[in-house]
Parts: structure tokens; C-alpha cells; sequence
């Protein structure tokens, strides 16, 4: 049954292999010649890829190699990479999480400071910021909300958990630790440090 | 490709108008003529081979053509050596011509391999030229997917700051131990009505206060009482520059005529 | 003979397949897996394409599919023509492949003549040759050798295969003059190769 293949089929098995795009018999013709039965090549070709990993698949009238179906899977390899959310997408969750549902007009001015395009990407993105419909005030602004997947990747059972202010006053975390590097600002100073997120 | 396995066309001893950019240098030039003597590059004649170099370079000359410097040279150095390799062998000078000729067939050599194993090399099986690869093979991706590295403490932390750091900023003062000229006023007006006689200024101050506090209430309570003098609710009297102090109430006027 | 390729045969076909450059096994077991035998796998592949039209090759360690050479005439086209090298840069690729590591001076004494500028250039824009860090002697000369890419482009699956490699070995014609003369018991070298240039 795997006889050895003739130079026809052969031909038509390279010129398939190397082309740019899926070829009608026409075009294969161009390369491989009149003699020789086209119809045949392809069908024992077609036929002998069948079970392979590489399947030789005729659509519309022109002929292709493709991978078998149900190996999608392994040419397309996930790799997962930690990476450090950015300190305003830190910011602009901390937010969202204390205050939701809160607009970008919110976030902002519970920051001082702008909140980049990026920044709300990245944190729906990563899976724990949904849109959550809109403010009913003029312009009727996007409201964002924590999602589930964010209680469950901080350990938290619901927003409820989150130290409250007087906790954080204790825990010291209200100290203003950096201000003198950031500047005391309710100025508006445009974050650039979004595209680490 | 052709060109790799023929060397250049050696010159035939009568024509010379060979262009010399044909060559890659002398070496190259001494290896075609080499080549005119025998495939074996082991067993060519030094000797004829100067000759036939010398008279290829004579030739050109009488053509007038430019010859670079470095094929002078190497004439010049092919003189010096057949003149030595003639000469008889205990004449020879050091080092024998007999190793410098052996030198120039061992670099002729090695250079005559290169250049086959280059022509060998080039007339293999050469992707996209004899055997081909897909044009466009789909690539095997990999999908970088984020995993995001934030802790809860990340959370509250970043929170914590931004309330510090937008947070209205509120002055709380001290509070220090005063007693106020409004409390001294209200104290001496109350207590000085009490007493019907003359009484020193001390004994209005609050009892069991020390320190900043006993001269803060003695300093508010001398004001104090120049105040309620002035508005006539109570007379002042010392005897003399710091002589106690004394006050009392001003006494309605019918009474004070009365008393006099 | 022709038994059904089981599943991780399929996926080594596959993933060879649809891969943009050659692979090592590495590499493909980052796709297929760790279970599995990789190595009688790609044998088996090898095997089962050796007479077809396109062929499973190993190239310095790393495997791709390319077509049979013998059907080169009916797969070139005009714009195939791949550009000729120079005599100087194919002596000096030669040169490279032969003696590697090797200096430019190294290469100028082969040669007789000064690398010109743009060959090492030609031979590097190709991609089959590097730098290949320095040589260890005064004035630290850059070295340099040839690319797993220079394999795959002349269809070597090592540099032991580099025609004639063997012979011009024992003939003694990959060593320097220098040695060669000792080899002959010639006494006394003092001479320098670079006055006969």
C-alpha cells in the first residue's frame, strides 16, 4: 500500500508543500506538467495524508496542506509570564475596589491624578475590573466594578474584607511615605507609567 | 555557477592581454598558471612556474598595462627566488630557496582547496535554489499570557496612599496650657463681687495650678482685671512699683457716697 | 507498513509542519510534549518522507521538511535565482566553514590577498557566518565561523559533512604552512608568509 510514489506525484506533492497559497489544478499544472493524471495524484495524495498530521484538503477547488484538525492545540503553546501590575494600575483598582461602582471621572479625581487609556485595559484584561453599566448623570459615564475573579486572587470573600480606613490609619498605611518624591499634588500630571502594566 | 569550477582561462603563452582584474592577486594569477602545468598541484615546477609568471608580467608591461604594486612585487620576490633556486646548492642563502618554493606550492595548494570545497560547497543541494521550504508556513505561536503579580497587601497599600496623599492636609493645634483673657475675665468679674474688701490678685487665680499654667492664669487675670476697670466693675490699688496688687468691686455709687 | 501514525507522530509532523524556522528537539517538545519518543519519532518521519516529494532533513541539529532536490526544476522560478556570490566571498565562506575559527588574517594568508570589505558583510548579511569571539593572541582578532543557518542553507546536517572535509584533513591542507613545513621537516621557518604576498 505505501508504494513507492512516482515522480508525478511527487511533483505535485512538492509544488503543494512550498505554495504561497492554496492551488487550483490549473496553476499546479504549471508546474508539474500535462502529462501525468492531476486528479488522480491528488486523490491517492489526499488519500495518503488522510490519517497524517498534515492532511492534503481541496477547498473551493484549490488544494492545500493543512494541519490535522485536532492538533490546533499544540502549535499554539500558552506560556504564562508574571509580570508587576504598574503602580497607577495598582492605584486605579484600589479605587475601583473601595469606591465601585466608580467612572474614569471618578477614578480620576479620588487620584489627583489621570488615569491613562491603558490602565483600566490592563486591570479587565487581567480579569478584575468589569464594566458595570452606566453613571445616569450627564454624558452618562462608563461605571467599572471589581469582578469575582478579583476577590478570589486577593483571598478575599467579598469586598466587605477589605480593611477599612481606620485599619489602614493603624496599620500606618496612610503615612505619607512617598510624598515628597511624588510631589503633593491634586495637580493633574498625566501618569506615564501605564505601559509597564 | 559555471565559473567556479573552471578557473579562470589560463593564459595562453602568446596572449597576453589578459585584464589583470580578472585576478584576485598574485596568488590567484600563480595559481591559474600552476594550473596550466599539471592538475597535481603537488608535483608543478617552481621554476617553469616563475618563468611563466615573470613572462606574463613582462608581457603585460610591454602592453603598457597598469599592473598593481603587489604583482611587482611578487615578480620581483619570483625574480630573487629563481635566481637562488639557479644558483649552485652550498651558494644558497638562508633560508633555502628549496623551503621558499616549497612554501609558495604548499599556499598554492591550500588555496586551490579552498577554492574547490567553495565550488563543491555551492553546487550542493541549496535551499531555495535546488530544495525549497514553505513560503509561508504558518509559524508555531506562543501566547504570552500575563499573569498578573499583585497581593492584597499591594491592594491596601496603593490605597493607603493615595488617601494620604490626597487627603485634605488639617492642622490640629495643641492644646496648651493657657487660661484665656475671655476665661480670666469671666472668673475675676465673678469672684471679685464676693469679696467686699480689698483683696490681693493672687487670690483669684485658680488654686493647684503650677508653671505655665500659674503664669499664664496670674498674666490673664492682671489683664483681666485692668479690663473690668476700664469698664468699671472693679477698682485697682498697689502701694508702690511691684507691691501686690489688689482689687474689689466698684461699689454702686450711692453706696460709695454712703460708705464716705 | 503503513500503520497509522499514532497521535504524537501526528503532532511532531504537524508542528515541523507549520514551523517558520527548522527546530531542534528542544523546541518541539515544547509543543509536543514531554511524553513520547521524540528521536524515533523523527526517525520514523525521516523514514516515511525519504522517497516522497518533500523530505524530513536534519540540519545541524534542528529538522524541517524541504523538497526533494531532484524536483528542484519543476519548483524554481525566475525569482528563485538566488544571488551569486563573488568568488572571493564563496572562497572566503569556503575558507570559514573549513578552518573555523578563523581570522581575518588567517583567512588574507589562504588567500593572498585582503578581505575586502563587503565579503565578511555578504557572508554575515546571509546569515552563515558570525563573529565567534576572539582569538587569544596580540591585537585580540575577532574570529569567525559559520551558523547553524549555513547548514541548513547547503543541506549539512554537521560541518563532518562539508565535502571532502576528510580528505583535505589528512592531506594536511587545513593546516597553516607553517605547520605543514614542520610536518615536511623543513628546518628552521622564519620565514613569514606575508612577504610573499
Amino acid at each position: 500500500m505505501n508504494e513507492e510514489p512516482d515522480d508525478f506525484l511527487r511533483a505535485v506533492e512538492a509544488a503543494l508543500f512550498v505554495a504561497e497559497q492554496p492551488l487550483t489544478p490549473a496553476e499546479l499544472r504549471l508546474h508539474v506538467g500535462e502529462a501525468g493524471d492531476l486528479d488522480a495524484a491528488l486523490a491517492t495524495l489526499a488519500d495518503h495524508y488522510a490519517g497524517r498530521g498534515v492532511n492534503l484538503v481541496e477547498r473551493g477547488g484549490r488544494w492545500h496542506f493543512q494541519t490535522a484538525a485536532d492538533l490546533a492545540h499544540i502549535l499554539r503553546r500558552e506560556k504564562d509570564e508574571t509580570r508587576k501590575l504598574s503602580r497607577a494600575a495598582m492605584e486605579t483598582l484600589a479605587i475601583i475596589a473601595y469606591h465601585e461602582p466608580v467612572s474614569r471621572a471618578e477614578i480620576e479625581a479620588i487620584r489627583g491624578v489621570q488615569v491613562a487609556k491603558g490602565t483600566l485595559d490592563v486591570l479587565m484584561e487581567a480579569g478584575w475590573v468589569r464594566p458595570a453599566g452606566r453613571r445616569e448623570v450627564p454624558g452618562r459615564p462608563l461605571i467599572y466594578a471589581t469582578t469575582v475573579e478579583f476577590l478570589s486572587h486577593f483571598g478575599l470573600s467579598s469586598r466587605r474584607d477589605l480593611p477599612g480606613i481606620d485599619d489602614l490609619r493603624a496599620a500606618g498605611l496612610l503615612d505619607p511615605v512617598d510624598l515628597a518624591l511624588e510631589g503633593l499634588g491634586a495637580q493633574s500630571v498625566v501618569e506615564n507609567d501605564d505601559e509597564e502594566a | 555557477m559555471d565559473d567556479l569550477f573552471i578557473a579562470p582561462t589560463p593564459p595562453r603563452a602568446d596572449v597576453l592581454t589578459v585584464s589583470f582584474e580578472s585576478w584576485e592577486g598574485p596568488l590567484d594569477l600563480l595559481l591559474a598558471l600552476a594550473r596550466t602545468q599539471k592538475v597535481d598541484l603537488r608535483e608543478i615546477s617552481i621554476l617553469a612556474l616563475v618563468e611563466q609568471y615573470l613572462a606574463y608580467i613582462e608581457g603585460a608591461r610591454k602592453l603598457k598595462l597598469e599592473l598593481a604594486a603587489d604583482y611587482l612585487v611578487m615578480a620581483a620576490w619570483l625574480a630573487y627566488l629563481k635566481s637562488a633556486l639557479l644558483l649552485p646548492k652550498e651558494a644558497q642563502p638562508e633560508p633555502s630557496p628549496e623551503e621558499l618554493a616549497l612554501r609558495l606550492q604548499l599556499r598554492l595548494q591550500r588555496l586551490h582547496a579552498m577554492r574547490e570545497s567553495g565550488a563543491r560547497l555551492m553546487a550542493r543541494d541549496r535551499i531555495g535554489r535546488d530544495v525549497f521550504v514553505r513560503e509561508k508556513p504558518e509559524g508555531l505561536r506562543l501566547v504570552r499570557r500575563a499573569r498578573w503579580d499583585a497581593s492584597l497587601y499591594d491592594l491596601i497599600q496603593a490605597y493607603g496612599q493615595i488617601r494620604a496623599r490626597t487627603q485634605p492636609v488639617v492642622h490640629m493645634v495643641a492644646v496648651r496650657p493657657v487660661m484665656t483673657l475671655d476665661e480670666a475675665i469671666q472668673r475675676v468679674g465673678s469672684l471679685v463681687g464676693a469679696a467686699l474688701d480689698w483683696t490681693a490678685l493672687e487670690a483669684f487665680l485658680p488654686e493647684g495650678r503650677d508653671g505655665p499654667m500659674a503664669r499664664s492664669a496670674l498674666a490673664s487675670s492682671f489683664v483681666a482685671a485692668l479690663e473690668l476697670a476700664k469698664q468699671g466693675r472693679v477698682e485697682i490699688r498697689q502701694e508702690g512699683i511691684f507691691e501686690p496688687i489688689f482689687l474689689r468691686a466698684s461699689l454702686p455709687e450711692e453706696q460709695a457716697e454712703r460708705l464716705l
